[in-house]
């Protein structure tokens, strides 16, 4: 059987749509159709790939109007395949985005556990139950393939605002019982360009290829930071 | 780029409520700015204000006026939902809580138009 | 263009990343630079599912954990190394806790162990199945706390720059202008990975394309052992995504068509605990002596998770859930998974020492990459992400002990511009009538046809002969993409380029070694011969093919004896 | 010498320069306290925390509103309103919906005009424009209310 696949391609000048018929086994990915077109038709088609079993995040594209990992896309699903880089990211080539904001953004909210008595030389096992852990797990499983961030309304007109990705990050380690390191986070989550502009459109979790659900973490971590505000108004 | 904030294409019917809710708030607050420009007239006398009123309410103006009923409608049940989502409740239950918001709002829109087409037409 | 770093590491996975965090914590002076081919979280490190381990609990011991790695090694792992590096383990663990790494724990709070293949204690700690993306993750997230450590995201490694056999920097391509860049270092770490992608049915990332070998290689610098390729048993049809050891570990079964437990017959003791390499040969016998089962892709072996119950696999093997969901369109909680065996690690790599010092002055190399020799012949399940740990942190340490006390010599400008002129000029611009992926196609079946679970000398024979006409044949290649710009063309033909070296060493090295020892099974010599082969094969570049040699095993307290589970 | 990469939208520079005047980036931390100067960073949570109870005030007032205009045809008439406006309860009532109508506007048009860049680079002079604003129509609506 022969698809034919539609790729928004841009060579640094110019964007234009081209097309190209590949033959289709049961089980094929966007993924392999797509290396496929790189190997056998087109060997200019760029594009991003690593993992190709969805843990790397590498390969998040538009496919069919809706941001996916191409490597968990199975092709006999769709009906006629349409790929596009995803939105709110400088498209560099063809699927290629650039990430280095996104990353950068992910550096200034400090993602690691902030410990007064943390020690290199002599590290200690900290006790956590499988309760605790199960707090914060499920918001640590973020594969940072920038899906989320491609549909937030709000995230498409503001380039500093942080995003579901990385304001669920600290949701993460705000909830982690080790952390002692709140009051820096808050001071860069509770800003203009932190959970206050979050309005709930919620699409991040729909289009969430892990099911983190960030728009809970951002709601929740809202919560966290008026009553954090509250605390400090009255101190 | 503002177009983003009104993409539904391929996106779930949270993005459609988020998009109508910040076009219902800006048309709004239009409004606001002109009833209370509009309610001027009522210092300037009665006339005044009766011919602004024989301007507005009228059959050819009702279409308009079950628009700006729907936009507030929307605008005040979905404001409630977010409401209930922004206080950490019932996230799991979202898209549940999205279709009762639709619902709701076109049952209140439906009655509160009917009535007012019974006022206008009399 | 030209940069300058006192330290520079290749790599952004495991091994790289911990060795960058104790480059930074052993002096906040130093500079040091992450090169990366991709972005570091989209390593390949984060596919490692199954755990780590590690000594911590009552009951278990050094001695214990160390003998578990020789023996698991089939006695070629150098004893010296294996000592040190598992009693480094178990700090390193507590290291990934304390910077919030979320390991299962358990009831009490405590890292909770599980059972892995080999080994004799329960010593596996794990996060989940995700253990290698949760220690990716926790580390890159360390490193964000150093400002000293400075990343360059996708920029692909060409050359080592190497005068008077010291090391004076690399160049690399940055992927967003498509312009070579010179890093100027003392010290150089590389952490570039496996060569995984040599074999068409692999659990591997894409992009495992064994570079830093490559490189290092015609640099002459020589490949230890690169003949023991491990074959993991549990990689599903037909993708060849890993299905972690930990199936096993948690008490999964592997059966045949007629529903056999077959592992009775193999290793009665260990059952599907045996080490990968002799659950994999029984699994391939069983499917070559055709007690597969058939379907449209190959026969297969069914890992059967059905009495696990839907509870404890949601705790313990989410991924594995999600993946065969996803991937093969099975949950596992109501029927077996169809897995087959699949080229999963190196064991070879660059030769270092137990320092992870190779023989230039101030080029380290440390995981998979590297050959300090922990897992000799067969590497026991979950000593993988131990190695990038313990050996990560050792070259950190060691590099930067030596660029404290190093100046920085200038790489001569002309040495770049060569280099410049050769990728650029000579070979992104030149017309030829082969087309490379062709070759990579052509590659992976010879390995996957002569080099794979059970070889023998006229196979490999054949094999050699096909590698060598590849490598002819690439030398007309062309590439299509001309532009600079992410022009992942040529950064792929320039892999296979690279691919090509290291299957020759391989094959080199597996022709060579006439006897039967771990993942090495061969046909036509089926006993392991510790008389005339408990030695390592070195591997060195020549202009007119390879040049092989031999340096022994080094055996502190566990003496040779046969191999039984 | 040549940086490798450039400063980044956020303030965040990512790079070391090279040979001679070799600066290691920082995590710019004062950066980012210096971009949310006092005002605005004490004003979001307050603003969020008004935006959503005055919205569920104004569900009510607004409700009500509308059921009492247009209840019947002479709820309209020139009359009824000036009696009803004439009436110091509903005065009140009418001043406290003013208000609250007025904030939660200007201040919904605040959150949209902040989501975008052009709110990012003028955060004060938006905050402060849309203060006005609502203050000018407060009074405004007032005057109304005194008048009668």
């Amino acid at each position: 059987m022969e698809v034919e696949i539609k790729v928004r391609r841009f060579n640094g000048e110019k964007s234009y749509w081209q097309k190209y018929r590949v033959p289709v086994l049961s089980g094929m990915t966007v993924l392999d159709a797509l290396l496929y077109i790189k190997e056998n038709i087109d060997a200019t088609l760029s594009f991003r790939y690593s993992c190709r079993m969805g843990v790397c995040g590498s390969c998040a594209v538009k496919i069919n109007n809706k941001p996916r990992l191409a490597c968990e896309t199975q092709i006999l699903q769709l009906k006629d395949v349409q790929i596009e880089p995803i939105n709110n990211f400088r498209v560099i080539k063809d699927l290629i985005t650039d990430f280095d904001d996104f990353f950068a953004k992910h550096r200034i909210v400090k993602p690691y556990l902030i410990r007064k008595n943390d020690s290199y030389e002599k590290p200690v096992e900290m006790i956590q139950t499988p309760k605790q852990l199960k707090k914060y797990y499920r918001y640590s499983l973020c594969i940072k393939c920038g899906a989320c961030n491609s549909v937030c309304p709000v995230s498409s007109t503001r380039d500093d605002y942080l995003g579901p990705a990385i304001m669920t990050t600290v949701y993460r380690f705000m909830t982690d019982n080790r952390d002692e390191g709140k009051d820096e986070r808050f001071k860069i989550v509770s800003s203009e360009r932190g959970v206050w502009r979050c309005h709930f459109a919620s699409e991040c979790s729909e289009v969430c290829p892990k099911n983190v659900e960030p728009a809970k973490a951002v709601q929740k971590l809202r919560i966290k930071s008026i009553i954090y505000e509250i605390k400090k108004f009255f101190k | 780029m503002l177009v983003d904030w009104f993409r539904i294409k391929g996106r779930s019917l949270h993005s459609l409520a988020f998009s109508f809710h910040r076009l219902t708030g800006i048309v709004l607050m239009i409004y606001l700015i002109l009833h209370l420009t509009y309610l001027t007239s009522l210092r300037f006398g009665k006339e005044s204000y009766e011919y602004l009123i024989s301007l507005t309410v009228r059959p050819e103006t009702l279409p308009f006026d079950l628009l700006l009923l729907l936009a507030t409608v929307f605008h005040g049940v979905n404001g409630i939902r977010l409401v209930i989502h922004e206080l950490g409740f019932v996230y799991e239950k979202r898209n549940l809580i999205l279709y009762l918001t639709f619902g709701i709002v076109l049952i209140v829109w439906l009655y509160a138009g009917y009535l007012m087409f019974l006022l206008i037409m009399g | 263009m030209k940069v300058q770093h006192d330290i520079v590491i290749v790599g952004g996975g495991l091994a790289g990343l911990r060795a960058a965090i104790a480059s930074a914590e052993r002096s906040r002076k130093l500079e040091i630079a992450i090169i990366s081919k991709t972005y570091p979280i989209r390593c390949h490190s984060v596919c490692a599912e199954g755990g780590t381990a590690a000594v911590l609990r009552e009951g278990d011991s050094f001695d214990l954990h160390a003998w578990d790695t020789i023996k698991g090694s089939d006695f070629l792992a150098d004893q010296d190394a294996v000592e040190f590096f598992v009693k480094e383990i178990p700090s390193e663990i507590l290291r990934l806790d304390n910077w919030g790494c979320p390991w299962s724990r358990t009831k009490d709070g405590r890292i909770a162990q599980r059972a892995f293949g080999g080994q004799s204690f329960n010593r596996t700690v794990f996060a989940a199945d995700r253990t290698g993306f949760h220690e990716v993750h926790t580390l890159y997230e360390r490193t964000l706390m150093y400002p000293n450590i400075i990343r360059y995201d996708e920029y692909f490694l060409t050359n080592l720059i190497i005068e008077d056999n010291e090391i004076r920097g690399v160049t690399a391509i940055e992927l967003k202008s498509g312009d070579l860049i010179l890093f100027e270092a003392k010290a150089v770490i590389l952490a570039t990975g496996g060569a995984g992608r040599l074999y068409g049915f692999t659990t591997y990332s894409h992009q495992v394309t064994g570079d830093g070998m490559a490189i290092a290689y015609r640099a002459g610098i020589p490949l230890k052992d690169m003949e023991f390729f491990q074959f993991h048993p549990t990689g599903l049809v037909p993708s060849g995504i890993l299905m972690t050891e930990a199936c096993r570990g948690e008490g999964g079964y592997l059966r045949n068509k007629y529903g056999e437990r077959f592992m009775e017959k193999y290793a009665p003791e260990m059952m599907e605990l045996a080490p990968r390499d002799v659950v994999s040969r029984a699994m391939w016998r069983e499917i070559v002596e055709g007690r597969g089962i058939e379907s449209e892709h190959g026969a297969y072996i069914a890992l059967d998770l059905t009495h696990l119950g839907e509870e404890r696999i949601d705790e313990r093997l989410p991924l594995i859930r999600d993946a065969a969901k996803k991937f093969a369109g099975i949950d596992p909680v109501e029927e077996p998974i169809p897995v087959r065996p699949v080229a999963h690690y190196t064991m070879g790599g660059i030769h270092t020492n137990i320092n992870t010092e190779t023989q230039v002055r101030g080029l380290y190399a440390a995981g998979e990459v590297a050959c300090v020799s922990i897992h000799g012949a067969n590497r026991l399940g979950s000593n993988s992400t131990a190695e990038c740990l313990v050996f990560g942190r050792v070259a950190g340490e060691r590099a930067a002990d030596y660029a404290l006390k190093k100046e920085f010599r200038h790489v001569k400008s002309e040495s770049f511009k060569k280099e410049e002129k050769k990728i650029f000029d000579d070979f992104l611009k030149k017309s030829g009538d082969e087309n490379p992926y062709e070759i990579k196609k052509e590659l992976t079946k010879v390995m996957d046809d002569n080099f794979w679970i059970f070889r023998n000398g006229e196979d490999m024979k054949e094999g050699v002969k096909k590698i060598r006409e590849l490598k002819e044949r690439y030398k007309n290649v062309e590439i299509v993409d001309k532009s600079r710009r992410f022009n992942t063309d040529l950064i792929n033909t320039m892999e296979i380029g690279f691919m090509l070296d290291v299957a020759e060493v391989v094959a080199i090295g597996a022709l060579m070694r006439k006897e039967s020892r771990g993942s090495h099974y061969r046909l036509d010599y089926p006993e392991r011969d510790d008389k005339n082969w408990l030695k390592h094969t070195l591997v060195y570049y020549n202009e007119n093919g390879p040049i092989v040699k031999y340096i022994p095993v080094k055996i502190t307290k566990w003496m040779p004896v046969e191999r039984k589970y | 010498m040549k940086e490798v990469k450039n400063v980044n939208v956020i303030g965040l520079t990512i790079t070391g320069k090279t040979e001679d005047d070799r600066v290691v980036r920082s995590d710019n931390d004062s950066n980012i306290n210096e971009e949310n100067k006092m005002d605005t960073k004490k004003l979001e949570p307050i603003a969020f925390i008004f935006q959503l109870f005055s919205g569920i005030l104004l569900a009510v007032f607004v409700a009500s509103h509308i059921y009492i205009t247009h209840l019947n045809e002479e709820a309209l008439k020139y009359e009824s309103v000036v009696e009803r406006l004439s009436n110091s309860t509903i005065k009140v009532i009418y001043f406290l919906f003013l208000v609250i109508v007025c904030f939660h506007a200007f201040n919904g048009l605040r959150a949209i005009l902040l989501d975008t860049n052009f709110g990012k680079r003028n955060a004060r002079m938006v905050n402060l424009l849309c203060l006005i604003i609502s203050i000018v129509s407060i009074l405004y609506g007032a005057t109304l209310l005194i008048s009668f």
